[in-house]
């Protein structure tokens, strides 16, 4: 009985210690994210020139009727699927 | 004619024990629901399947030389698989709703409660005779209410390996009943008013700190816990990947055919736990009866811990988005906005309850470090 | 100078044993099978190339350190490699012919009197001086009727590791002459009237049945004949994780980058086993021998037991589909197909011949757990 | 030769256990099936609506012109065929 | 309260080494390289990942019982994971341009003085007090020369895996380096009249000869020089897998799924070699240094050739493709073809660079089989 | 000192003898491809029946306004997709 007393107290204190640990943890994530990330953002903002620069690509190339990287895909995907229902093993 | 007796004395039928017939009807159940309930398939098919095998009489799977050895002592016991797994659901995760709205965190800090409670639980248990579960015992099933599949196999395999097959059963089986365990209680604990607070749609989240995020959260962690890195790095590994867009075959292949492979291995070596004498007992009913607990007391801290965040802050939180503090990802976020759809047709709460959701995979990969730390020896 | 003459002293030219230059052009005989005849070139090539490459002096690739010694070693001895491999198949197949179909399982039964014929068969060798075939040997090499890759190579990993190689090359090469070796026995056996049966078309076969019947097949295994469970199992396994709806991305890794890494490792690994002193003698000479009679009994008897079975039964079967109970899959189903196309222009066999082709797979299977129950030690 | 004797006849044993054994396990399996899955199936048939509210959902899509499904499917594919066609290693 | 006590005690700040930090600080200057700068991200990213997690105190990532330890130990000492990686290489490598030009082989052979020179170069350093680099050690550093990863990798873990780390560092630092290491090289060795040579258009190459390539190289390897023959044995099945068109489903998990997770855990094991008494020592600054001497004789010796061919030959090369002789396929060739368009805009020279490109890579493991049969032991 | 004079000399003679190697290797593999090669190739041209024959084939299916294959193609891929897209781990 006294060992189960003792394996409270312990549990107890891992309780304890734990919820402590984590709530530090991931408290210390939230200033992470605040103080760095954000600053970090600011001073990096993602390329917008690029994005528009890719959406101008896309559109050309759907000015064409078909795109080539669709094309690509379509024949990527053919081959792929011939070779997925080859004969087994 | 001998042959045909030899034949018969190395049937099943002529060397069965009545365990191996139950825990052969255990796996049937395992598959049962994961193929009419859905519950978790992709590890329960293999794992029930798993259970099967290796109560074959004669056959030997889990025996030295079988093939449930090899894959458990290869990859259980080492913790490659697990790890291997948690890479790619780091590859499969996205921590923009988190780093939009960081308070979240606190969120899948709460929900941890679940666990450490139920630690506490576990050793209560052993004032009912029968039950005998050390510290390591408790920890390992603790764990399970940190809702995280991989985490509990890989924590499990570290300090209780014999409980292993009963507490990724009712691991997994609970965060396949999340849709069921958590209404009632989020209900419970919040009025009709919190339910349908709307929250502020999240900022954009740039890529330099999504590829700057897991590296932070490794950092951290290499600081304070370095017991918790192997799960916690191999996560933030997974989710490099992702974010850094420089290796996309890497990520594509780690989130899927890696992660499948490992995936049905992980299952069978799993199941290969499920042999009557570790599973047949009442430690196992009373690790069921905590897994529920666990749950349950998790999903209760999320929103208690919402509604406290209410009181000293402007911008509410809708108190819904505490129960995916659990993680069960994405399981879980799911329900929150179910819950809060009845409530309030208008008011999709998955991006918000997405924070909290992944929040708690790293909460409780947290805890398992903690864990590890202090019982582990 | 000491160094051109270090490395003179290390190039193959100045080490070559004749036997290991005569099992290299063995490996370029199957490397042109494969390419040039498409035999079996899944297996074929990598075994071919293993070959070549066990027997290159110096490089030591089967000895301890050796990259083929590693693969050996991990996946052929351990039966891991052929295990994973009868899972992908299993995830490929559709029993829905066999179930839709079941008096058919009786041919796949009958064609498995190839396997055991040729076990007596290869004892009878022993009366030739220089045979010396133990029982173990003999049902090693008795497999090879069963016309199934795996299958075989798992056994006689199991049952006679030094004849591996020849078992393996037998196996496969037998397998993609299926269309030469087969017509002219089914033609012998049957009249021009039989082979223009036209059978009935299958009945739509539901879910529930697909998804039970893995685990039929299993359940009766294990009551049955435990010692076939490996090879059935994992075959289980494969086609559960295709059948139950719920584990798409798992059956999809199984059945295709699985199988594939696998299968480049099992055929290197079996072409290591193609060394001189184990593949140069007259045993081996016997296997080709024993392997023909064995495809040519199994063929026989399906054929002839399907012409007994119409003696029984009012709903006639055409007994050229009693061929493919050999296994073979699909290419003793196709050969069905195509020998009734020539008797009967609008006679499509292919889905009939399905059912005994697959129950093929079954039968020697099991004949395979038979033979590991009473030989194997 | 005594040896080989007895070898024949062991080999015989086999031949004549291992052609039973294989018919009885394969003529049970006819029953479980007759017996099991037959009237398993005639219990839980195939669901139908199932099938025809799947049929329905095609269509409204296909209706659209292009399904957005293949539309998800071309963009993976566009993005598989990328990936693989990086550079080496 | 002692369990907080036991955290603290337990956590990396507690227990940093200073060599521990400086490492990972090393690590994240790989990761910023290959993340921000596109330095062959696919394996710097991984292997600076792996270097940081090994330096975690009290992680023990490298110790027995480690992750990094069993990837280290199963797939990079044993050699199997660089030989899966050149497999999956040789599935992607096209000897088309080579065999329609095979003069350009010349330039590939040349090309490889960049290692011996470097060779000789490394035991030079010994003079310096402070290096004391043996034979063993002054190959793996050599082989740097090579400009091939998985070469590289493979002969420093037979001759001197304490090396391994730096010069996988180096070895693929420069490779990424490549567009800026030598073009200054290429000019300076180059009149404007020869960069401005047009050359003929390749003659079609059949099938039957790219089928054939691999194999007649692999014979030539085992007459001439057994211990290339992990190294070009693997590579030449990977492309026999390719050109043979029976086998694609191998050839294409050759080299996308098992190559992405062979080169997932090829980054890790090597990164896990980078640890602070290996790497922080003057013996990095040596391979560092000699590794850019390496690249750049290898890129003069192959222009140099090349001029030297035009001399006694009347179709004439343009010289710049002879830096694309040190492999680094196919940045080299990009290069060659970009300085080719900045002399004449009209000269695409990419086609004709792939040829002492990929003869490049043979080059460099022939001559790592000339360094292990040579100084191995 | 002594040891460093044996180390370069033992140097020196492994650049010559690994040079010479390297030159002579790649050196018999030209002669391998112009002697070996070039004569297979003109025994054994690429099949050109059989290019022609599938050029045509693809014309017959591309005259139907959609190719089977790639039909198959889409479909595989929207499977693949599909499954990609399910639930994490
Ligand atoms: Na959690
Ligand atoms: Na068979
Ligand atoms: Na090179």
């Amino acid at each position: 009985m006294e060992n189960l007393t003792q394996l409270f107290i312990d549990a107890g204190k891992l309780m304890l210690a734990g919820m402590v640990f984590v709530f530090a943890f991931l408290g210390l994530l939230i200033i992470f994210i605040n103080q760095v990330l954000v600053k970090l953002a600011i001073k990096f903002p993602d390329p917008v020139n690029q994005n528009s620069r890719k959406k101008a690509k896309v559109k050309t190339s759907e000015q064409d009727g078909v795109s080539p990287q669709i094309v690509a895909a379509i024949s990527s995907a053919v081959s792929q699927y011939r070779q997925k229902h080859n004969n087994k093993e | 004619m001998e042959q045909l007796n030899t034949l018969w004395m190395s049937t099943g039928l002529a060397n069965f024990e009545f365990g191996q017939i139950v825990m052969m009807l255990v796996g049937c159940g395992l598959l049962y629901l994961a193929i009419a309930k859905n519950f978790e398939p992709l590890l329960l098919v293999p794992m029930g399947f798993g259970a099967i095998l290796t109560n074959i009489p004669v056959a030997g799977f889990s025996e030295v030389g079988g093939l449930l050895h090899y894959i458990y002592y290869a990859g259980i016991d080492t913790g490659i698989f697990p790890l291997l797994i948690f890479m790619g659901v780091g590859a499969m995760t996205d921590f923009g709703a988190l780093i939009a709205n960081p308070k979240t965190l606190l969120l899948g800090a709460a929900a941890q409660f679940g666990i450490f409670a139920t630690l506490f639980g576990a050793i209560a248990l052993n004032a009912i005779p029968g039950f005998e579960f050390s510290l390591q015992d408790a920890s390992a099933i603790a764990i399970i209410g940190g809702a995280d599949g991989p985490t509990a196999i890989f924590l499990a395999s570290k300090l209780a390996p014999e409980l292993l097959g009963a507490i990724a059963v009712a691991a997994y089986s609970y965060m396949a009943l999340v849709p069921i365990i958590q209404p009632p209680i989020m209900k419970a604990f919040t009025t009709e008013e919190e339910r349908k607070i709307e929250m502020a749609q999240l900022r954009h989240v740039t890529k330099i700190e999504k590829v700057i995020f897991p590296l932070g959260v490794l950092m951290m962690t290499i600081f304070f816990l370095p017991a918790a890195t192997p799960l916690v790095g191999m996560f933030c590994l997974g989710n490099l990947m992702r974010e850094c867009g420089v290796v996309d075959r890497l990520s594509s292949t780690a989130q899927n055919e890696l992660i499948n492979i490992v995936t049905i291995f992980l299952g069978l070596g799993v199941g290969s736990k499920l042999s009557a004498n570790a599973f047949l007992n009442v430690e196992t009913l009373g690790i069921l009866a905590l897994g529920a607990v666990a749950f349950s007391i998790g999903t209760a801290s999320g929103v208690l811990m919402a509604k406290l965040m209410n009181k000293f802050s402007k911008e509410k939180v809708n108190p819904l988005i505490g129960a995916a503090g659990v993680s069960a990802v994405p399981m879980a976020a799911r329900v929150a906005n179910k819950v809060g759809l009845e409530a309030n047709p208008h008011n999709f709460l998955l991006m918000h309850a997405m924070g909290p959701n992944v929040a708690g995979v790293l909460g409780s990969a947290v805890a398992a470090g903690i864990l590890l730390a202090l019982v582990g020896q």
